[in-house]
Order: structure tokens, then sequence, then C-alpha cells
């Protein structure tokens, strides 16, 4: 068998395969945030406890209401992305002309309180949700068993990442919000409704957290604390991408979790830092990150 | 765009200034008798919380910029206090300051790296990096794990005060709290502090004076993350232990909120904001309200509509305006 | 005599916000309460009362609460105490107020080793018990070549240690271990290393969370089917009951109680679901026992004082629903039986929380270390 | 003639600096006006108070008999009112075509395209390419086509000239003399009277955040005086 | 208006001097191919319509900007890879565009903190405030010199525009700058402070090189040696104000609409 650095190439292969699936989630959270970021410059902290929101909505959804994995893919980010929009209409936007890390402080507690909700209401140890049937089993590749529902969300995560970065480059819907990003006064005096293009961007945003979430379920337990985690490596990963680009963050996403899966083969002690430690690098490098436009 | 470090201005007038001596007054000698009315242990964590509040404070509040990572240095600076201690037999006070000379090189470490982007970029890399460290400290060996550093001995202050009378230690703390707070006043009150001042204000406009901000920010950096430290060594003196709810990432957000519930900016806010976080998560622990909703909801309505904190909120006020207090951006 | 200022205070002090909310929380104080009730309510004509806290997971604030009880609440004996960092740092206090502990969620053998206090007592289980238990017991089943999957920090590389130890001593080998670190979400990649050793027994040094969705993961990659064995070190029913059956079955895993051992036990189980809405797991039910030990030996003893209780405590065997026959060691190590279990099938439950099925009883005496080699300096 | 646009002791403030003292302006429809005015008087300040932008504001704004105090910012180019920032404001992510095409039609009779890059051939050519590639006079023009596009009753132009080549000065000349011919309203500011004088039909001189004086095209000799006095020139 | 007081040295010194300078942003270049030399003793302007790359220039020449292409040299010192704050202590000293003060500093504040540094009291941690007083002497000298004492203790915020120029020029003379840069010092001034500051940068020009962007005409005809005019981002023309002045292609890019 062909080995490289006494790794067997079929095992990397497989490794390989499954940091994509970790990158998929990734490059899901992070191109929320960037959305979120690029047009109301807040720091979303509360995107983990918004993708955990959409695993419990899924669960709840199918525990209380028999609603399945299939519409809950859809009906879970659209009950959080409108939980978000809520927020946005609420509290967000008194705001928008502070200092943005006001913005950071607010969604972090908010992340707290959503959390600490679920904790108090769930418990902790976290709920069982299903693979749906038509994605249950698995194949094999040869060189790894795959899940058929891992393979799913690689498939369904490039698309919505692809669809996102269409819907933003190339429709009008898309060019307000890029137009937004740059000079909001002015596209408002346009007579765009911004206040409510930015409500849509925070419900995006969160719905793309949600959505992660919703795919996650069958994966991972569904618990309160799935979310909080994450987000601190997703933070990571934005730095290391820099908030420049919608492709940016959904790349980087990707490169990352598949530099992530190859250190949990290579040196797994490091593999929850690994990230981190890649983020030290580029900001010694190049400290407005990967993909980053401003100095 | 309101700037997060709104200031008080430095002139306050005449009766400010002896409004403030008599409150200082007060206050101390409320400190000073406190161990006959409350619990020592309790004030004593509340004493090193204060410290802590006000050294994240100083960067935050002094610099405008916003740590997400100061957990690190706390929960650092306990560790290595707590094991030169327990384990090489350090008097308590070299013990602390192996942990602040520990918590200063980590601040050394992290701010260099961090300070090379601003804002919400600076916490989240703050953010990042603290979780690192504690991912270090969950794997390394002196830490023992989630068991924590345990009993670690208090020992004999200069050889002859001994620390388990918890009188002594109480006073004991009181005095490195004082100490530490004149540092911080002096710090904020020096031509250094007029340097950082200035560059909050207008960094490009320092630059081009020739300062090289990087290294004034570092420095800023280092001093709050060494007093953090202080509190850190401090605190598992008083405890007896280190773990590592110290240095996760929680800690770091509660020192936001007791900073931010006291008042951004102010010299004492973060001491009563220190106050309030401590007594309402002694409280809630015998209630049946979890602790996380409050604080979530606290740190929700502080920056809704109470940003300028307990403190700054007085100094704003009518009261605080007629006793010549001044409070603007 | 009686109760030194008129009436019975313990305290349970636990995390009932965090990771360990199932695992002990609120439920704890329950079974607390059941406990207080059962006995009467009085003891030594004393009014028996329990209070709770939410130690959050954070040793200052439970460190600050137990002073705090012990000192001016009048509370006399502290438990559950649900992770060692708390459970050390609340016992080392009681050590030096004299005052009497009762750990039933900690999992660490320090607290009846090298931190052993004469007035503490460990109850429900230690990390030398679920290693015996799964480790030792499986090999003898048949699983005789282990693969660890091991959490990244010291209570995950005790549990291989010691789990491997047994493993060995059975005559199993250890092909391989892999340290993922903590709360890591995804194991798969893990996973698949311990696919590809080939080894009969997957062992999962982890604990909460982590050993959930490994055990989730490994059904979504058909380790399992496979004919690979999962083995759980640390997991008890309230976390299967989290997992489902679905994904949790076949996994081997140790508890020192379940409910549906007998008639006795489905007694208690059933009582204290009609309270609580779920079936008590061993730190539940230890908590009852613990409590109730303890009014006993107030009872025995004729008053609350510590030394004279800690005496009776030390003295008296256990004999209730969860000791049934417990003896407490000379270091504070109450030794009762442990059990190998195993999860059912999805269609072989015939009722909710109906999860396990006996494989083996692990007598007490081989479950807990020896006293006299514990390392406690109270062992003469 | 009706005044489209009546503006009376209008008030602006940035933070807390008062920047506009009580300004008063009437547009009569189909005008053509021109404020003229040192640097930092309040010339772009009025206009940014007229299209919303600044909100801290009092006084009485009305357009088309609407008030306009009340209007939020993105409904004041539902009202009519078409905006040219002095900064120009071209979008560096949107290309040329995206620029020209993102303001929203708002009413009946606004340009087409077609006749848009007819006014202005050298769009077409670029149209793919993006915002910021453009020159400064190309940019300009892109700004002013942007809101023809939207069927605006008035158009509002803080110094368009800014800047520009001289051919390009004359070129935008000539497209707001069209507009002019149109029907379309332009309040105009300009510190280049020169080429203001050629296309507007009255002035309004501002100074210290007021209005100092008002007259129109044909009294432009007898006022130099003052103009010299005003402007400094 | 006579500008030979200090045309009489037969070779001015060059102190600073830029190559071949060249900025991109992102595919566009702001700057190109630009050479440019400041003489010791004099005052350069740099003119030419908005967006013609002066403000570019400089930031880069501050190193405030990082030039893509080009070499800049101060004072016989290669300096295009210096970080700016080392730019600043090496002697070259610039304004901004927009006024650059301390807001909320006051005024005496103001120059005080630039004075810090030359007198090295700018890292003392330990020491109190009042350790600055002694630099207030000098603070006083410099706002009297641009008639400023009046206003010592005023917040700089309070300030109106124009004497927030003026200030931010007696901050950057108490670094008592080799070369200064000053980024249109006269807009949206007043008439008094535009002869102020004309006054003083001609006083200044004694014995420094100053490099000055500016609109208004009749100030740099009064007071500037050389002329250097800028369009998109390239040398157009160079020269004394009358050569310049007279170039049929900078009238036609930047005066021409003057003819009318
Ligand atoms: N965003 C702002 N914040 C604070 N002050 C401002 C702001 N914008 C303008 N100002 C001030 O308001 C006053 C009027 O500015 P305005 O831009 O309206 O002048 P203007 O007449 O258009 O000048 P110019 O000819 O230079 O464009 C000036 O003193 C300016 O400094
Ligand atoms: N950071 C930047 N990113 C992209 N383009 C820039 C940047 N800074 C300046 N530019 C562009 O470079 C060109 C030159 O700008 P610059 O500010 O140097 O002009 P200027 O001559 O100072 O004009 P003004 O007289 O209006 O101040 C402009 O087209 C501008 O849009
Ligand atoms: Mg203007
Ligand atoms: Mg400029």
């Amino acid at each position: 068998m062909t080995m490289i650095f006494g790794i067997p190439v079929q095992a990397l292969l497989g490794q390989l395969l499954i940091g994509l699936i970790n990158g998929s989630f990734y490059a899901l959270l992070s191109l929320g945030l960037a959305i979120i970021f690029g047009l109301l410059r807040v720091i979303n902290f509360a995107h983990g406890a918004q993708y955990m929101l959409g695993a419990f909505v899924a669960y709840l959804m199918l525990a209380y209401g028999g609603i399945g994995y299939w519409p809950a893919l859809i009906l879970a980010p659209v009950a959080v992305g409108l939980f978000g929009a809520v927020v946005e209409r609420l509290f967000l936007r008194r705001l928008y002309d502070l200092d943005p890390l006001y913005g950071l402080l607010f969604t972090f507690g908010m992340a707290l309180a959503i959390e600490g909700t679920f904790r108090y209401l769930y418990g902790s140890s976290g709920q069982p949700y299903a693979t749906p049937a038509a994605l249950a089993g698995g194949t094999n590749l040869g060189f790894m068993f795959l899940p058929i529902y891992r393979g799913w969300v690689i498939v369904v995560s490039l698309v919505v990442c692809i669809g996102t970065w269409l819907l933003i480059e190339k429709t009008k819907l898309g060019a307000y919000l890029r137009a937004a990003t740059e000079n909001t006064v002015l596209v408002q005096v346009f007579g765009v409704n911004v206040p409510l293009l930015l409500t849509l961007t925070y419900a995006l945003g969160a719905g793309l957290a949600a959505f992660a979430g919703v795919l996650a379920a069958p994966i991972y337990q569904v618990s309160p604390l799935m979310g909080s985690n994450i987000i601190i490596v997703v933070f990571a990963v934005v730095v290391v991408g820099g908030m420049g680009s919608i492709m940016g963050a959904i790349v980087t996403g990707y490169v990352l979790g598949i530099a992530e899966g190859l250190t949990k083969v290579f040196y797994p002690e490091a593999s929850n830092i690994v990230i981190f430690v890649i983020m030290a690098i580029v900001l010694l490098v190049r400290p407005a990150g990967l993909f980053g436009r401003d100095a | 765009m309101t700037d997060i470090t709104e200031t008080i201005r430095a002139e306050k007038s005449r009766t400010a200034l002896s409004v403030q001596a008599g409150f200082l007054t007060i206050g101390l000698l409320l400190l000073l008798l406190a161990p006959f009315f409350f619990y020592p242990i309790f004030l004593m964590k509340l004493l090193c919380f204060a410290l802590f509040a006000c050294a994240f404070n100083l960067l935050l509040g002094y610099t405008g910029l916003l740590s997400f990572g100061h957990a690190t240095f706390f929960g650092g600076a306990a560790y290595f206090t707590a094991y030169t201690v327990k384990s090489w037999g350090f008097p308590p006070e070299l013990g602390i300051l192996t942990g602040v000379v520990g918590a200063a090189f980590l601040g050394l470490v992290m701010g260099y790296l961090a300070i090379r982007r601003q804002g919400i970029y600076f916490a989240m890399i703050t953010l990042a990096l603290s979780q690192m460290f504690f991912f270090f400290c969950l794997q390394a060996e002196f830490t023992e794990g989630e068991d924590g550093i345990q009993s670690v001995p208090r020992g004999q202050l200069f050889g002859f005060i001994d620390l388990n009378n918890s009188t002594n230690m109480y006073y004991f703390v009181l005095a490195i709290f004082i100490i530490g707070m004149l540092l911080i006043w002096r710090f904020i009150h020096s031509p250094f502090g007029m340097i950082l001042k200035s560059i909050r204000e207008n960094e490009n406009r320092a630059i081009s004076l020739g300062y090289s901000v990087a290294r004034y920010k570092l420095g800023a950096f280092v001093m709050s993350a060494a007093l953090a430290g202080l509190a850190g060594a401090l605190k598992s003196l008083v405890f007896q232990f280190a773990t590592l709810t110290d240095v996760a990432w929680q800690m770091s957000g509660e020192v936001i909120l007791m900073t931010l519930l006291g008042g951004i900016g102010t010299l004492i806010g973060p001491i009563f904001g220190a106050g309030l976080v401590v007594t309402l998560q002694n409280y809630l622990a015998t209630s049946e309200f979890p602790v996380t909703i409050i604080t979530g909801v606290v740190f929700m309505i502080c920056v809704l509509i109470f940003r300028r904190g307990i403190v700054g909120e007085f100094y704003a006020s009518w009261v605080g305006r007629k006793l010549g207090f001044v409070y603007r951006r | 005599d009686g109760a030194s200022d008129g009436k019975v205070k313990i305290g349970i002090l636990n995390d009932q916000s965090g990771v360990y909310a199932d695992f002990g929380g609120k439920w704890s104080v329950e079974a607390a309460n059941m406990a207080a009730e059962d006995f009467g309510g009085k003891v030594l004509d004393a009014p028996i009362e329990i209070v709770d806290a939410d130690h959050q997971n954070k040793p200052d604030i439970a460190s600050n609460i137990a002073r705090q009880w012990y000192d001016t609440e009048q509370v006399d004996a502290i438990m559950e105490l649900t992770t060692s960092s708390v459970a050390l740092a609340v016992q080392a206090i009681g050590k030096e107020k004299k005052k009497i502990d009762i750990v039933t969620g900690a999992a660490t053998t320090d607290l009846t080793g090298k931190a052993c206090s004469p007035y503490g007592f460990h109850w429900a289980y230690d990390t030398h018990a679920l290693a015996v238990g799964t480790g030792g017991a499986l090999v003898k089943q048949g699983g005789d070549s282990w693969f660890f999957l091991t959490a990244d920090y010291a209570f995950g590389y005790s549990l291989e240690k010691q789990g491997s130890d047994f493993v060995k001593s059975n005559g199993g080998t250890v092909v391989g271990a892999v340290r993922h670190p903590l709360a890591s979400q995804d194991f798969s990649s893990f996973l698949l290393q311990a696919q590809s050793s080939g080894a009969k027994v997957v062992g999962l040094a982890n604990a909460g969370l982590d050993t959930a969705n490994a055990i989730k993961q490994a059904a979504e990659f058909g380790i399992t089917q496979g004919g690979q064995r999962l083995a759980a070190l640390l997991f008890t029913l309230a976390e299967v009951h989290g997992l489902g059956l679905e994904a949790a079955q076949g996994l081997t895993l140790t508890e020192g109680y379940y409910w549906n051992l007998d008639e006795e036990s489905r007694a208690f189980g059933k009582k204290y679901f009609a309270r609580t809405g779920r079936m008590p797991n061993m730190t539940h039910a230890g908590t009852y026992s613990a409590v109730l030990q303890y009014l006993k030996a107030i009872q025995k003893a004729g008053t609350d004082e510590t030394d004279a209780v800690a005496k009776q405590l030390h003295e008296m065997s256990v004999d209730d629903v969860f000791g049934r026959g417990g003896t407490v060691g000379p270091n504070g190590r109450m030794i009762h039986d442990m059990y190998l279990l195993q999860v059912k099938k999805p269609d072989e439950s015939k009722e909710p929380w109906d999860y396990f099925n006996v494989l083996a009883t692990i007598p007490g005496k081989d479950a807990y270390i020896d006293p006299a080699k514990s390392g406690c300096d109270l062992v003469k | 003639m009706a005044a489209l646009l009546d503006v009376q002791g209008l008030n602006a403030w940035y933070g807390e600096s008062h920047v506009l003292h009580g300004v008063d302006m009437r547009v009569g429809e189909g005008e053509t006006i021109t404020i003229l005015g040192r640097n930092g008087v309040g010339k772009t300040t009025t206009l940014r108070t007229i299209t919303g932008i600044v909100r801290a504001r009092k006084g009485k704004i009305s357009f088309g008999g609407a008030d306009m105090m009340l209007v939020p910012l993105h409904k004041t180019a539902h009202k009519g009112i078409g905006f040219v920032p002095e900064e120009r404001g071209i979008f560096s992510t949107l290309t040329v075509s995206e620029n020209l095409l993102l303001p929203p039609v708002v009413a009946e009779g606004g340009m087409s395209l077609d006749e848009i890059y007819e006014l202005f051939p050298n769009l077409y050519e670029r149209r793919a390419s993006s915002g910021t590639k453009l020159s400064g006079g190309e940019q300009q023009m892109l700004a002013i086509a942007r809101v023809l596009r939207t069927g605006v009753k008035m158009l509002l132009l803080d110094e368009p000239t800014e800047g520009l080549a001289p051919v390009i000065v004359q070129r935008i000349g000539e497209v707001l003399k069209k507009l002019k011919e149109r029907g379309m309203t332009i309040l105009l500011v300009e510190q280049n009277f020169r080429f203001a004088s050629r296309i507007a039909d009255r002035f309004y001189l501002m100074d210290h955040g007021q209005m100092v004086a008002d007259f129109p095209v044909g009294e432009l000799p007898q006022r130099m005086d003052t103009l010299h006095r005003v402007l400094g020139v | 208006m006579a500008v030979s007081a200090t045309q009489t040295n037969a070779t001015p010194r060059v102190v600073l001097s830029a190559r071949g300078l060249r900025k991109d942003f992102g595919g566009f270049a702001a700057v190109k191919n630009v050479d440019l030399d400041v003489h010791d003793a004099s005052v350069h302007a740099l003119i030419g319509p908005n967006g013609a790359g002066k403000t570019t220039v400089f930031n880069l020449l501050t190193k405030f900007l990082q030039p893509t292409h080009g070499t800049i040299t101060l004072m016989g010192t290669d300096i295009t890879r210096t970080p700016p704050d080392k730019v600043a202590r090496m002697g070259l000293v610039r304004s901004f565009q927009i006024s650059a003060v301390f807001p909320h500093l006051s005024v005496l504040d103001n120059v005080r903190v630039a004075l810090q540094r030359p007198n090295n009291l700018s890292t003392q941690f330990w020491r109190p405030v009042s350790a600055l007083d002694r630099l207030n002497n000098r603070a006083e000298q410099l706002l009297a010199s641009v008639g400023l004492s009046k206003e010592r203790d005023q917040i700089a915020a309070d300030l109106s525009y124009g004497r927030k120029r003026v200030l931010e020029i007696a901050t950057t003379l108490a670094l008592d700058p080799k070369v200064l840069l000053l980024d249109e010092p006269m807009a949206g001034m007043g008439r008094e402070d535009v002869s102020v500051v004309s006054a003083i940068i001609r006083e200044v020009a004694r014995d420094r090189a100053v490099l000055m962007v500016e609109h208004n005409l009749s100030v740099v005809a009064n007071i500037c040696q050389q002329v250097t005019v800028l369009q998109r981002g390239e040398i157009l023309a160079e020269g004394d104000y009358a050569t310049v002045s007279q170039d049929p292609r900078v009238r036609e890019a930047y005066m021409g609409t003057e003819e009318g």
C-alpha cells in the first residue's frame, strides 16, 4: 500500500473527505457571519446559538409536531431567520450608530441567554435526532465507508454556499446588499428600504446558521452547547480569511476544515488548536487575512 | 460613530473632586471594617474580581481595546502562583510575583499578535488565542486537568504573617488591591497615559507625531495583563486552588460584563460592576433561576440602555452634573 | 444530645445549569428530598432541611457557598458535588472545618486517595470502578482487543490508563489509542482510525457530550455493524436517554445502579419517576442513598456532631436500594456492587426507560481500590 | 410659479455643532437654481438636510406640497427627489450597468436605458467594467445618469464639476440644459459660478449656514461685488 | 510677490525625494511614475484636480501607505520600507486633509503631546502627569507663535475649523521637523486665518522644507517657490508658479475653466 508520512494513502483520502465535511459547516457558518458583518458591521456572536437553535427547532418539530427532516430543513432556518429579524428590529437596530464592539457585546449576551434558556428547558445531555431514512446507511468508497448523509452534507452545503454567492453577486437584491455595504446612506437616498434590507440580511445570516444546525442534527447530539465552541473556531476561520469577500469566507471555511482533518490524523492532540495556530501565523504574515481588503 | 470609550473629562470641578475624595474615604473605611460584618472569603473574592475588572478596564477604557481573552492572564497567573507555591514551596509573595510575571509574558505574546488588528478583529483574535491557552491548560500536566491545582497553601507572608488566618489574609488582599488601584491610577495619569489617550483620540495623528502606536498599545496590553495576573494570583491564594474555570472564555465574558455594568472608562466603575456580578452569581447559585440566562439578559440590557454603566450613569445624571462631574464623549 | 442547632440541614451542591445538569442537577436535589421524606422528615426530633445550590461548574463559587453553608448557615453536610475540581475543593474545606461531605457526582479516586478526609465520603462510583467494570469485565465476555478513544485531558488519561490496565490484566490487548480534544464535535476521523485498527472493542475514555457524539457517529459509520463493540467508560442512563436507543444500542457501560434490576429497584425507580418524570441514574440514586445513610448515622449516633456521625458512617453497612450491603472503607470509599450493562436494541425495550441488559455484576471489592492501597494517609 | 420645494427656517446639526442657521429657500417647478458659497458654509449640508440624510434638523421642508420632515430617508426618492452627492458615490463592487440600474424607479417619466446611453456614450462602452475604474468625469456622468432613470421630479447636484476637465464640464453643462428642457427642476451647488451662470435661472448666495442673497441670473453683473465679498474670489 | 529670499541659495539641498513612485489600489493606479524633489528652505506646492492623487502621494511619502513601486529618500536615507512613526521621528511630519487634532484634549495638551516624545516624556508610566508641566513654556511659545494663546485651555473639539487647523500646525511645529507636509492647510479657513497661516508657513520655511497641497492658487502664487501639478496620478508639469500657470496643459486640466 502506498504511504504518505506513514499513513496509507487510502486512509488519507478518507480523512480529507471528512475534513471537507467539517469544512462544510465552517463554510456555512463563516458565510453567514460574513454577510451579516458586511452590511451590519456586527460580529454576530450569537451565530453559534443560532446554529444550535436550528438543530433544536428541527428536533422540536419532530418531537412535538411530527415534522420530519425534509420540511425542517426549510422550516427551521425560516423560523430562526424570523427570530433573527425580530431581534434586529427590536434591538440591533439601536446599535448601528455606536462602536461596532457594542454589537459584539449585545450578541454575546444574547448567545448566553439563548443557550441558558435551552439548557434550562432541555438539559445539556443532548437530544436524539435520527438520520432521515432516505439518507441512512452508507456506501463503501473503497478507501472508506462513507455514510450517505455525510455525502449529502458536502453536496448541499456547496450548493447553498454557491447559491448564496450567486444571490449576492448576480441578483438585484445582491446588488442592493453590496451597494449598501459600501454606502448605506446613499442607497437609502435612492429609495431602497435599507432598514428592511438590514433586517433581511440578519435574518439570512441567522437562517444560514440555522440551516447548518439542521444539517448537523443527525450527526451531532442536538445540545444547547453545540454552538458555543464552534463559534470561536469560526471566528478564527474568519480572521484567517479576512472579511474581504463572500467567496473568501467560503473557501477559507473548507480549507481550514481540511487542515483540521489532516491534523486529526498526523497529530490529533493539536487538532483543536490547529486553526488557532494557523490564525496566529496568518496574522504575522498577512494581518488583513488571506482575502481581507482592509489594512 | 460613538466610541466605546466615552471618557470623563479630565478636569472635574472642585466639588466633584471633594465628593470623590469623600466617597473614597468612606469606601476605604467600609473596606477596612467590612470583615467584621461580611463573610471574608466573599469579600476577598470581590476584591480580586474588582482588581481584575479594573485591570481589564485599563485596556478597554483607556486604550479602547476590547480584549476577549483576559481570562488567560487571570487564570494563567492563578496557575503559576498555585503551582510554584504548592510544588516548589515558594512563599506567597514570590508566588504572586511569579504569577504576575507569567501573566505579563502571556500578555506580551498575545498582545504582539492581536494588536495587528483593531476593533472587532482584535476582540476575535484575543478570544481565539485565549481559547488556545485554555486547551493548553486543559492538556498540560502541571495544571492537573479538570481537577485543578488543589489545596494550595497560603503560607506565611514575609515569613511571619500567617495567611491561614482569614483576617490576615483579608488585609493582605486589601493591601494588594489598594496597591493595584494606585498603580492603575498612576498609570492613567502619567505621561504614558497621556500618549495612550491621544492614540485613542486620533491614532493617525499620533503616528504622524512619531509615536509607534503599536508599542504603546502593547505596553498597555502588557500592563493590563500583569494587573489581571495580580488579581488571579491573589485569587488562587484566597481560594487555595487554581482551576480551568479561570482560563475559560466565559471568564473573559464575565470581566467584560463587570466593566460594562460598572462603567467603561471610569476608574471605580468596574469595582461596582464586579461587586454586582459576584453578588449576583452567589445569590443566583441558591435561587431557582439559571445563572446564564440572567447574565445574558443583563448583558443585553446594559448594551441597549445602560451603556455608561452605574458609575457613568451617575456622573451623567442630574445629581452627578450638579456635583460637577463631567461626562462627555 | 440531639441535633446541635435544632435542625439537620443538608446541602446539595452541584451543577444545575451546565454540562452536568442531567447527570445530577436538580434531579439529585429531588432524590435528596425524597430520602429526607422517606426517613420521616425528622431525625432526633429535629426537622430535616435540604438546601441546594448551582455551582455553575466554578470551584470558587462552590467553595464560597460551601464555606458560607458550613460557617453561617448551619449546614451539617454537603453532598453530590459534581465535577472533581469542585469535589476536591469542597472536601478540603470540609476537612479544615470538620464537616461532612459525601460525593456522589465526581469520579476522581483522589477523593479517597491522596486528598482523603476523615469527614469525606465517596459514594456512587469512581474512575477505578468504571474501568474495572467496562475494561475488566468486558474482556471476560470476549472483548479482548481494545482501541481507546480518549479525551485529551487528565480525566481521559486516567480512564484510559485504568481501563487498559484491566484489559491487560484480564488477558486482553490494547492495539491502539487516539486522543481527541475535549468537546470536539466531530469524531469521524478518530472513529475511522478505530475502525481500521481492527480492535474488537472501541473504548470511549471520555464523558458527557463527547461520548454521546462519539456513539452517535459510530453508529453512522457502521462501527457496530462491522462487528466492533463500543464500550463507554463513563456514561449513564440519563445520557442514554438523551442519545436514544437507535444510536446507543449495543453500547456497553458500567453503572452503580440500574432501576430495572429487581422489584426493589423498580419500586424505587417508579417512585422517583412519579416525582421527576425520569428514571434515576447512579448519581441520583447514590445521592438518595447518601442522604439516607447520613440520617441513619445521626440517628444511631444520637447527635449530629461531626466526629460521631463520621464514625457511624464509617462503621455502618449501607442497606438501601442503592448500597445493598455496601461498606465504607477507612478512606471514606463506599464499596458496593457495580453492573456491567449493555444498551438494548430498540425492539427489545418493553417500556420507557427500559434500556439495559445486565451483562455482569461486579462485586464491590473487585470494583474499588482496596483502601489499604488507596494512598490515603488515614489508612494505617 | 408654484414652489415645488419650499424650505423655511431650516436648522441642522452635526452632533453638537450647529451648521445650518435658518435656511430659507424656494425652488419653483422647472427652475434651475444654484447655491453659491465658500467652502464649509453649509451648501452640502443643505442638500443633505433636504434629502433627509442629516436627521438632526428643525424647520420646514415641503416638496410638492408634502411635508418632508417626517418622511423616512428611503422614501425621499419616492417623493420625487434625486440626489447626486459631492463624492459621487459610485459603488466599487458594482459594474457600471449595475450602478446605473441600482436606484429603483420611483415614478413614470424617467429616461430609458437607451436614452441614457445616448446621452452618455462613454458609459455604454464601459458598462461592464467596475464602477471605480472610471475616470473622474465618467464617474460624475454615471452619478448623474443613475438618477435620471428613476423618474424623479427634481435633481439635487452637489458640485458636479469639481475637479473635472473643461471638456467634461462643458458636456455636463449640456446634459443639464437638456434636462432643463425636459422640465426637470434642478438644484445645483457650485463653486464654479461661471459654469453655473450658463445654466441657472436664479442664485442663492450662502454664508455661515444662511442664505444671504437671492437674485435671478440677469442681476449677476450688479451683484459681482457681493459675490466677491462673500465668496472671497 | 517676491519670493526671492530663499531662492538666492545657489543649489538648495534636496531633502526629500521620490523616484518612480506608484500606488495601485486593486488594479487602479492612483499614483504612477511620480518623481519629486523637495528642497530645503523652500515651499513646494502640489496641486491638481480632485482625485489626482495628491493625498495619496502624501500618504506614500509619509509611509502611511506602502508604495507599489518606487523609492523614497529622506535626507539621504532610503525610507521606502520605514514605518510611518519612524519616518516622523526622522523629521518628516505631516498634517492631514481633514483636521487632525486630539479632540478631547485641551489646546495646551494637544501641543504637549507632541512635545513629549522629543523630551523623553512619553514612556514614563510611573510619574504623575504634572511631570509634563515643564513642557508648558515651550508649548505656550508655540501657541503664541500661531496666535492661539487665548484658547490655551479650551477643549480642541470646541475650536472652529480654521483654529483647529492652526492648532494642528502648532502641534506639528512642536516636533521641529526638517520636512513638513501639509495637506490643504487652508481649506475651510476664513481670510484672517489664511493670512496667518501663510505667514507662518513662510516663516517656517526659512530653514525647513515644506511640501503642501493647496487649491487656493493665490496662496500658491504667494508663498511657493516650486509647483508640481498632478493629474490622474501623473506629473503634468513642474516649475515655479509663473511657468506652470502658463503651461497650456495645466490650464486645460486645472485652471482652464477660469477662462470661462
Ligand atoms: N459629518 C460632519 N460632521 C461634523 N461636521 C461636519 C460634517 N460635515 C460637514 N461638517 C461641517 O459642517 C460645515 C458645513 O459643511 P458643508 O459640507 O455643508 O460645507 P459646503 O458648503 O458644502 O463646503 P464645500 O464647498 O467644502 O463642500 C463645515 O464647517 C464642516 O466642517
Ligand atoms: N484607499 C484607497 N483605496 C482605493 N482607492 C483610493 C484609496 N485612496 C485613494 N483612492 C483613489 O485614488 C485617487 C486619488 O485620491 P487622492 O485622495 O490622492 O486624491 P487628491 O488628489 O488628494 O484629491 P482631493 O483634492 O479630492 O483630496 C482617487 O481616485 C481615489 O478614489
Ligand atoms: Mg460641499
Ligand atoms: Mg486629497
